[in-house]
C-alpha cells in the first residue's frame, strides 16, 4: 500500500511532471490566468492523462509487444491520446459549457500537451503493472494540476501588482514559473524509506 | 502487414466510438447571437456608432467587425455587458468615458416647429406645433439628432450636470 | 451553544475595530450651551438619506418657528421646518455640507428676533396609537442623528410591521472628539428615557437596551438613574471600541445576533435608534415640536474653546466656530461628523444640517497626511474591519478596475477602520466608496438603458399606431369617395 | 474642491518603516552575538550582504526612475539583506553574500513591482538558489571560534578568507557541519540518530545558546526567538504562523521519534537547529508573501513546519527551511482565495448548505 503511496507522492511532487521534466508548459503557461479555469483544466488533464495511460498500456501490452510492432508506439499512443481528447472534449462541452469557452483552443491542445504522451512514454519504457501504470499517471496530473493551480494562484496575484512594463506578460510569468521551480527542487532526492 | 492492419483496426475502433460519442453527447448550437446582442443594445437606432441602426450593428458585434465600445448612449455599462457576451476583454479605460450629454432647448430661440420631436427616437422632447419644446432628462440619450434638424439652432447638448445625489467619489491617487 | 456568543464574553472580548485617541476631554465635562439667533439661516431642503423635500414656501414669505418649509416627497424623505420665526429671503441652491461643494437647493431666512412657535399642544405621548405616534414623527422631520439621517418614521413603520421585540439605544459614541450624545445623555437623561418608552409604547417592543461606551461613566450613571423606574430599559456598559456605533455591530454586541447581509435590523427583531434621535422622538411627539435645532459638538485642535453648543439647523459653521473663540491656528482640515467617518467641509459657510454631530477643524498634528506606500499584505485591515472583510484585497482589485472580483462590497459600512490602521497609509475607505459609486453609476446605467429601450419601443408602437390610423382614415375617406362616386352615378343613372 | 480629503481623518501611529525597522531591532542581539560567535568573516559577510541588497535596491529605483530615498529609508531592503545573511555560512566568501542580495532583491522582489508585489520571501528564493548553484560554498562550515578568542582569525586573515578566498593553513574547513548535515550524512552510513548526536558532541545547551557550526542565524536560537517574542508582544507580527510553524515541525518530530528513536531526530533538535526559529519568527512572518487571515497564516505555518521536517527526514538537503518557505509562499495565493473570514451577516458555508438541504 504504501507503495503506491509514494509512487502517487513520488511522480507529484519529486519528479513534479512541469516543474521538474518541463513538460506540459503550453497549457501551464496558457491556462493559468485564472484559478477557476485552472481547476477545470487540471481535472480535464487528469482525466486525461489518466486514461491515456490506462489505454496506452493496454495497447502496449495487448497490441505492440504481441505483435512486435513497437517502433509503431508514438504513432499509436497519438492516435489514441488524440481520440481521448476528443472524447473529453465531448464530455466537457455537454457538462460544463462554461469551462468550455474558458478552456478555448488549449483544450484541442491537450491532445499535444507533451506531458500526456510524455509521461505514457515512460510508463510505456518503465514497463511497470497496470496498476502502476495506472498510479504513475495519475500522480503526474496531480503534479501538473498541484502546479499549475499553484501557478494560477500566483498570477491572480501577478495581475494585481504593480508589475514594471518592461516584465509585465509573459515575462514575469516565466520568472514566477522558475522560481516555483526552484521550490520544487527541494523535494529532489526525497525518498521515503 | 500486420502494423497497417492494427493500426487501421484501431483507427477504425476509435472512429467509431468517437462517432457514437458525438451522437450521445451532442450540444445544440446556439444561433442567433446577433439577436441577442440587438436585444441588449438601446434599440434607438439612433446611428452614432455609423451603422444604419441597432440590427446592423448588432450584426457587426456578432461578427466581431466592430468594437464593443461602438455604442455611445449604451455607455460603459453596455460594453461590459457586450464584453461579456462575446467573451472579449471590456476595454474602457480606452473608450474615452464620455460625459452623458442632454439637448436642451433655449426657449427664446424655439419657434415650436415640432422638427425635433419628430426625429426623437424615444420621444424625450415633449411640445405640440406652435408650441415651445421641452426636453425629458430621463428619457434623452444624448444622441444629437434633434440638434441637426432644428432651423433655428434652439437645440444644444450640454454635459448632464451632477447634483448631489449623482456625485460619487473619485479614484484615489494610486500608490507609488 | 457557542461559550464566544455568551454576553459576558461578547460584550467584554470584541475582536474587531480599533482604538483611535478619544479626545472628549476638552468638551465632555462642560454644559451644553445655546448659540444666539444668527443673523441668517440656509436651510437645504436634504438633510437626510431620500428624496429631498419640496418647497412649500415663497420668497418673501413670513414663517412662524416650526412651521413647514419643504414638505417630504416619495416614501423615503423628510419634511424640514424653520428653525426660527422670520422671512423667507431666498430659495435657491447653496453649498451643502459636502466635500463635493456642490449646490443644493435650500431656504434662506432671516430672522426676525421674536423667536416665535407656532401653535403646538402638549399631549400624553401613551394616549396615542402607534400609527399616530409614527405620524406624529413624520411630520415633525425626525431622521437618524447619528449620522445615517434615515428617516425615523419609516423606521418605526419597518419596525411595526415587522414584530420587533427589542429596541437598542445607541449611546456608544464611538467617534473621537464627539460629545454631544454624551451631554445630551448626562442633561437630558429623562426625555430621552422617554423617548425610549415611546417608541416601545410604538412598535410593541418589550425591552430596551441602552448600550453606552464605558469611557463615559458619567452618561452611564445619569442613564441609570433615570431609568431606574422603568424595568424594561436596561443600561449596558459596553467595551470603548471604534466603530461600537455602528447599527450591525452594536446588534450584535447587545443581542448576539447577526443581521443579514441584505436585509435590515428588524430581520433579527430589534430597532437601533440613537440617543439624539430618542430625544428628537420625545420632543416630537410630547410637544409636537419638530426638528429644528442639534446639539453640535465644535472641536480639534484649532479651535480656541471646543465645547457642545446647542444649534438651529441652517446655522452657518463658521458662527459656531466664532461662538467657541474661533480659531487658533489656519485648520488642517475642517470636518463635519467625527474623524472616523465625518465629511471633509469645503468652508465654514456650510449650514448645519440634522445629521452634523460635529464641527472639528483640526490641527496640522492631528490628521493623517502621510503618503501611501505600497501594500504589504499585513493583514492588519483584515483584523480591524468589523465586517470580517479583506479590505487590502478588495482595494488591490479595486486599483485595477476588476470591481466584480472585489467581494463584500456591499457589506462593507465605510468605517474607516482600515484605513486607520493601514501602515501603508492606503485610502482604502476610499477606495471601498470610490467603487461604490462607480457600481451605482453602472446600476444607474443599466436602469436608463432599460428605460430608453421601453420608450424606444413605445415610440414604435405609436408611430405604428398613427400610421395605422392614417390608413383606416385614409381608407374610409376613399370608401366615402367612392361610395358618393356610387351615389352620384346611380343618381345620374336613375 | 475637487479632491477632498476621504476620512477617516486620523491616522494609527504606524508606517512601513516602523515596522521594518522593529523587525531589524529584534534581530540585532542575535546578530551581533553570532558575529562575536563567528570573528571577523561572520562581520565582513553580512556587511557585504546588506551593503550589496540597498545597493541593489537602489539600482532598480534607479532604472525605474523612481525617488530612491523614501522606498530606501523603509528599511525592506536592509532586512531582505540582512536575513539573507543570517541564512549564509558565515566563512562564505563576499561573491555569495553580494550575487544573493542581488539575486533577492532584482530577480525576486523588484522585478514584480518592488515591496508589497513579490510572490517569493526573496531572501529565501535567493538562499535556494544559491544552494542549488553553489552547493559547496553553501555546504562549508566551520567549527565556531568567538572573536578575540585564541584560535580566532585576525581582521586582516578575515579579509583575505572573504574577499580572496584564502583559507588559513592551520584550519580544516570541513571539521563543523551541522548537526542536520552531521545526522544526514551519518544516517547515510547507517548509524543512527543517537550515536550520531554523540559522535557530533553536541550538546542541548550548546544548542540553545549556539555555541556550534551554522550560518549566522542558525546559532542563537534564544536571541531570535526573543527578539520574535519581543515583535508578537509589540504586535508587529501576529503569534499564527511562527506557533504554527513550529509546531509543524514538533508535532511530527515527536510522534516519529517517539516510534523509532534510532531512525528519527527528537522535537527539540529539531527546532533548535537549522534556522528553524529564525525562520518562523523572522522569514514565515513576512507579510508580503504570507496569508492575509489569522486561519490561512495557521494552514500556511503548518505546511512550512511538515515540509520542513518532510524534507530534512527524507529529502535530499539537511537543511529546508528555505524550501519549505518558498513553497508555502508559491500556495499563499490560493490559501488566501478559499480561507477568508465569513463576513458579518453572510451564512457559514455549513449553515448555508444545512439550509440549503432543508
Amino acid at each position: 500500500m504504501s507503495e503506491y503511496l509514494l509512487l502517487l507522492l513520488g511522480t507529484a511532487l519529486v519528479n513534479n511532471v512541469v516543474l521538474v521534466k518541463f513538460l506540459g508548459l503550453c497549457p501551464f503557461m496558457g491556462v493559468s490566468k485564472k484559478i477557476d479555469s485552472a481547476i477545470g483544466m487540471s481535472l480535464a488533464t487528469t482525466f486525461v492523462l489518466t486514461l491515456a495511460t490506462a489505454t496506452t498500456w493496454m495497447l502496449e501490452h495487448w497490441l505492440l509487444e504481441p505483435f512486435g510492432i513497437e517502433y509503431l508506439r508514438t504513432l499509436a499512443f497519438i492516435l489514441v491520446i488524440a481520440a481521448s481528447v476528443q472524447f473529453t472534449e465531448m464530455v466537457i462541452r455537454k457538462s460544463a459549457p462554461a469551462l468550455y469557452q474558458v478552456l478555448g483552443i488549449y483544450l484541442p491542445l491537450i491532445t499535444t500537451n507533451c506531458a500526456v504522451l510524455g509521461v505514457a512514454l515512460l510508463t510505456a519504457m518503465e514497463g511497470g503493472s497496470f496498476l502502476h501504470t495506472l498510479l504513475y499517471g495519475f500522480g503526474s496530473a496531480l503534479g501538473f494540476s498541484l502546479a499549475l493551480v499553484m501557478f494560477a494562484g500566483l498570477r491572480e496575484r501577478m495581475a494585481l501588482a504593480q508589475v514594471p512594463a518592461t516584465f509585465a506578460g509573459a515575462p514575469i510569468g516565466f520568472i514566477a514559473a522558475g522560481l516555483l521551480s526552484l521550490a520544487f527542487m527541494g523535494f529532489a532526492g526525497l525518498k521515503i524509506a | 502487414m500486420i502494423a497497417v492492419i492494427s493500426l487501421t483496426a484501431l483507427g477504425v475502433a476509435l472512429g467509431l466510438g468517437l462517432g457514437l460519442a458525438a451522437r450521445f453527447l451532442r450540444v445544440e448550437q446556439d444561433d442567433g447571437l446577433a439577436s441577442e446582442i440587438e436585444a441588449m443594445l438601446p434599440g434607438s437606432q439612433c446611428g452614432q456608432c455609423g451603422f444604419p441602426g441597432c440590427g446592423p450593428a448588432a450584426a457587426a458585434l456578432a461578427s466581431g467587425n466592430a468594437p464593443v465600445t461602438l455604442c455611445p448612449p449604451g455607455g460603459s455599462a453596455l460594453v461590459r455587458q457586450l464584453a461579456d457576451k462575446l467573451g472579449v476583454e471590456a476595454v474602457t479605460s480606452g473608450m474615452k468615458e464620455s460625459v452623458p450629454m442632454l439637448a436642451v432647448v433655449e426657449e427664446e430661440l424655439c419657434i415650436g416647429c415640432t422638427k425635433c420631436f419628430r426625429v426623437c427616437p424615444t420621444d424625450a422632447i415633449v411640445g405640440a406645433p406652435k408650441q415651445i419644446h421641452n426636453v425629458l432628462r430621463e428619457a434623452c440619450t444624448g444622441c444629437g439628432k434633434c440638434v441637426d434638424v432644428c432651423p433655428t439652432m434652439a437645440v444644444n447638448m450640454t454635459p448632464m450636470p451632477v447634483t448631489l445625489q449623482s456625485w460619487i467619489w473619485h479614484k484615489p491617487a494610486v500608490a507609488a | 451553544m457557542n461559550i464566544l456568543n455568551h454576553p459576558i464574553i461578547r460584550r467584554t472580548m470584541v475582536r474587531w475595530g480599533v482604538h483611535p485617541d478619544a479626545r472628549k476631554q476638552a468638551t465632555s465635562p462642560q454644559d451644553i450651551e445655546r448659540l444666539p439667533l444668527p443673523a441668517i439661516l440656509h436651510i437645504p431642503l436634504l438633510q437626510h438619506s431620500g428624496a429631498p423635500a419640496k418647497p412649500v414656501v415663497s420668497v418673501g414669505q413670513h414663517v412662524l418657528k416650526g412651521e413647514l418649509l419643504g414638505a417630504r416627497q416619495g416614501n423615503i424623505s423628510a419634511p424640514v421646518h424653520a428653525p426660527t420665526s422670520g422671512t423667507v429671503v431666498a430659495i435657491s441652491d447653496y453649498p451643502a455640507p459636502h466635500p463635493s461643494g456642490l449646490g443644493v437647493l435650500s431656504v434662506s431666512l432671516e430672522p426676525d428676533g421674536e423667536d416665535r412657535w407656532i401653535e403646538c399642544a402638549e399631549t400624553d405621548p401613551f394616549s396615542l396609537t402607534p400609527a399616530q405616534i409614527a405620524e406624529r414623527v413624520s411630520a415633525a422631520g425626525v431622521v437618524g442623528m447619528g449620522g445615517a439621517t434615515f428617516p425615523s418614521s419609516v423606521k418605526m413603520l419597518l419596525g411595526q410591521r415587522s414584530q420587533v421585540h427589542t429596541l437598542l439605544v445607541n449611546g456608544s459614541e464611538c467617534e473621537p472628539y464627539l460629545s454631544c450624545d454624551d451631554r445630551l445623555m448626562r442633561e437630558r437623561a429623562a426625555k430621552i428615557i422617554e423617548g425610549i418608552r415611546i417608541v416601545l409604547h410604538a412598535v410593541g417592543a418589550k425591552k430596551a437596551l441602552c448600550g453606552i461606551e464605558n469611557n463615559k461613566p458619567a452618561a452611564i450613571e445619569a442613564m441609570r438613574r433615570a431609568a431606574a423606574e422603568v424595568p424594561a430599559i436596561e443600561v449596558i456598559a459596553l467595551p470603548t471600541r471604534y466603530p461600537m456605533g455602528s447599527d450591525r455591530q452594536l446588534i450584535h454586541v447587545l443581542t448576539g445576533q447577526e443581521v443579514p447581509s441584505d436585509g435590515r435590523s428588524a430581520d433579527v427583531g430589534v430597532l437601533v435608534h440613537n440617543v439624539g434621535t430618542l430625544y428628537a422622538i420625545q420632543q416630537a411627539v410630547r410637544f409636537g415640536r419638530p426638528l429644528i435645532s442639534r446639539v453640535v459638538t465644535v472641536a480639534g485642535g484649532a479651535v480656541a474653546r471646543p465645547r457642545n453648543l446647542e444649534v438651529l439647523l441652517g446655522t452657518p459653521a463658521r458662527l459656531l466656530v466664532e461662538h467657541c473663540g474661533g480659531l487658533r491656528e489656519t485648520p488642517a482640515r475642517l470636518l463635519m461628523g467625527g474623524p472616523m467617518m465625518g465629511l471633509q467641509l469645503p468652508s465654514l459657510d456650510a449650514p448645519i444640517i440634522k445629521g452634523s454631530s460635529g464641527i472639528l477643524a483640526l490641527g496640522a498634528h492631528e490628521i493623517a497626511k502621510e503618503q501611501p506606500s505600497p501594500c504589504i499584505r499585513c493583514g492588519q485591515c483584515v483584523s480591524a474591519c468589523p465586517m470580517n472583510l479583506m479590505p487590502f484585497e478588495m482595494s488591490a482589485n479595486i486599483r485595477v478596475g476588476e470591481l466584480d472580483a472585489v467581494q463584500g462590497l456591499k457589506d462593507c459600512i465605510s468605517c474607516g477602520s482600515c484605513s486607520y490602521v493601514c501602515p501603508a497609509h492606503i485610502p482604502l475607505s476610499h477606495y471601498f466608496d470610490y467603487a461604490k459609486g462607480e457600481l451605482t453609476v453602472r446600476e444607474r446605467g443599466k436602469l436608463r438603458q432599460e428605460s430608453i429601450r421601453q420608450l424606444t419601443s413605445a415610440r414604435k408602437t405609436r408611430l405604428e399606431q398613427e400610421a395605422r390610423e392614417k390608413a383606416e382614415a385614409a381608407a374610409r375617406r376613399k370608401a366615402e369617395r367612392e361610395r358618393a362616386k356610387a351615389t352620384a352615378a346611380q343618381g345620374k343613372a336613375s | 474642491m475637487i479632491h477632498a480629503s476621504h476620512a477617516p481623518h486620523a491616522h494609527a501611529p504606524t508606517s512601513i518603516s516602523r515596522v521594518m525597522w522593529l523587525v531589524i531591532a529584534a534581530l540585532v542581539p542575535a546578530t551581533l552575538f553570532s558575529i562575536w560567535l563567528n570573528g571577523w568573516p561572520a562581520l565582513l559577510l553580512w556587511a557585504v550582504t546588506v551593503g550589496s541588497a540597498v545597493f541593489a535596491e537602489f539600482f532598480c529605483l534607479r532604472l525605474a526612475q523612481r525617488p530612491a530615498a523614501p522606498v530606501l529609508s523603509d528599511g525592506s531592503a536592509v532586512l531582505t539583506g540582512w536575513l539573507l545573511a543570517l541564512s549564509l555560512p558565515a566563512w562564505a566568501p563576499w561573491w555569495i553574500g553580494a550575487l544573493g542580495a542581488f539575486f533577492a532583491i532584482v530577480v525576486v522582489k523588484q522585478v514584480f513591482g518592488g515591496l508589497g508585489q513579490n510572490l517569493f520571501n526573496p531572501a529565501m528564493a535567493a538562499r535556494v538558489m544559491l544552494l542549488i548553484a553553489f552547493p559547496v560554498e553553501l555546504t562549508t562550515w566551520v567549527q565556531p571560534a568567538p572573536l578575540f578568542s585564541a584560535d580566532a582569525l585576525s581582521l586582516s586573515q578575515s579579509f583575505a578568507l572573504t574577499f580572496l578566498g584564502q583559507m588559513p593553513s592551520s584550519f580544516d574547513a570541513l571539521s563543523g557541519a551541522t548537526t542536520l548535515g552531521h545526522i544526514k550524512t551519518e544516517l547515510t552510513r547507517d548509524i543512527s540518530v543517537v550515536q550520531a548526536l554523540a559522535g557530533h558532541g553536541q550538546s542541548m545547551s550548546a544548542s540553545l545558546f549556539g555555541l556550534h557550526g551554522g550560518s549566522l542565524g542558525e546559532t542563537a536560537a534564544m536571541l531570535l526567538a526573543a527578539g520574535g517574542l519581543a515583535l508578537i508582544a509589540l504586535r508587529v507580527i501576529s503569534w499564527h504562523i511562527p506557533l504554527a510553524v513550529l509546531a509543524g515541525v514538533a508535532l511530527p518530530a515527536l510522534l516519529l521519534h517517539a516510534h523509532d528513536p534510532a531512525r528519527y531526530l527528537d522535537a527539540t533538535t529539531h527546532l533548535l537547529s537549522g534556522g528553524l526559529i529564525l525562520g518562523a519568527f523572522f522569514i514565515a512572518t513576512d507579510p508580503v508573501t504570507s496569508p492575509g487571515t489569522p486561519r490561512g497564516q495557521l494552514i500556511f505555518g503548518f505546511g512550512i513546519g511538515l515540509l520542513t521536517w518532510l524534507i530534512r527526514t527524507y529529502g535530499g538537503y539537511p537543511e529546508a527551511v528555505a524550501f519549505a518557505v518558498i513553497l508555502m509562499n508559491a500556495l499563499t495565493p490560493v490559501i488566501d482565495r478559499y480561507v477568508r473570514p465569513r463576513i458579518y451577516g453572510h451564512a457559514s458555508k455549513a449553515a448555508s448548505k444545512k439550509g440549503a438541504a432543508s
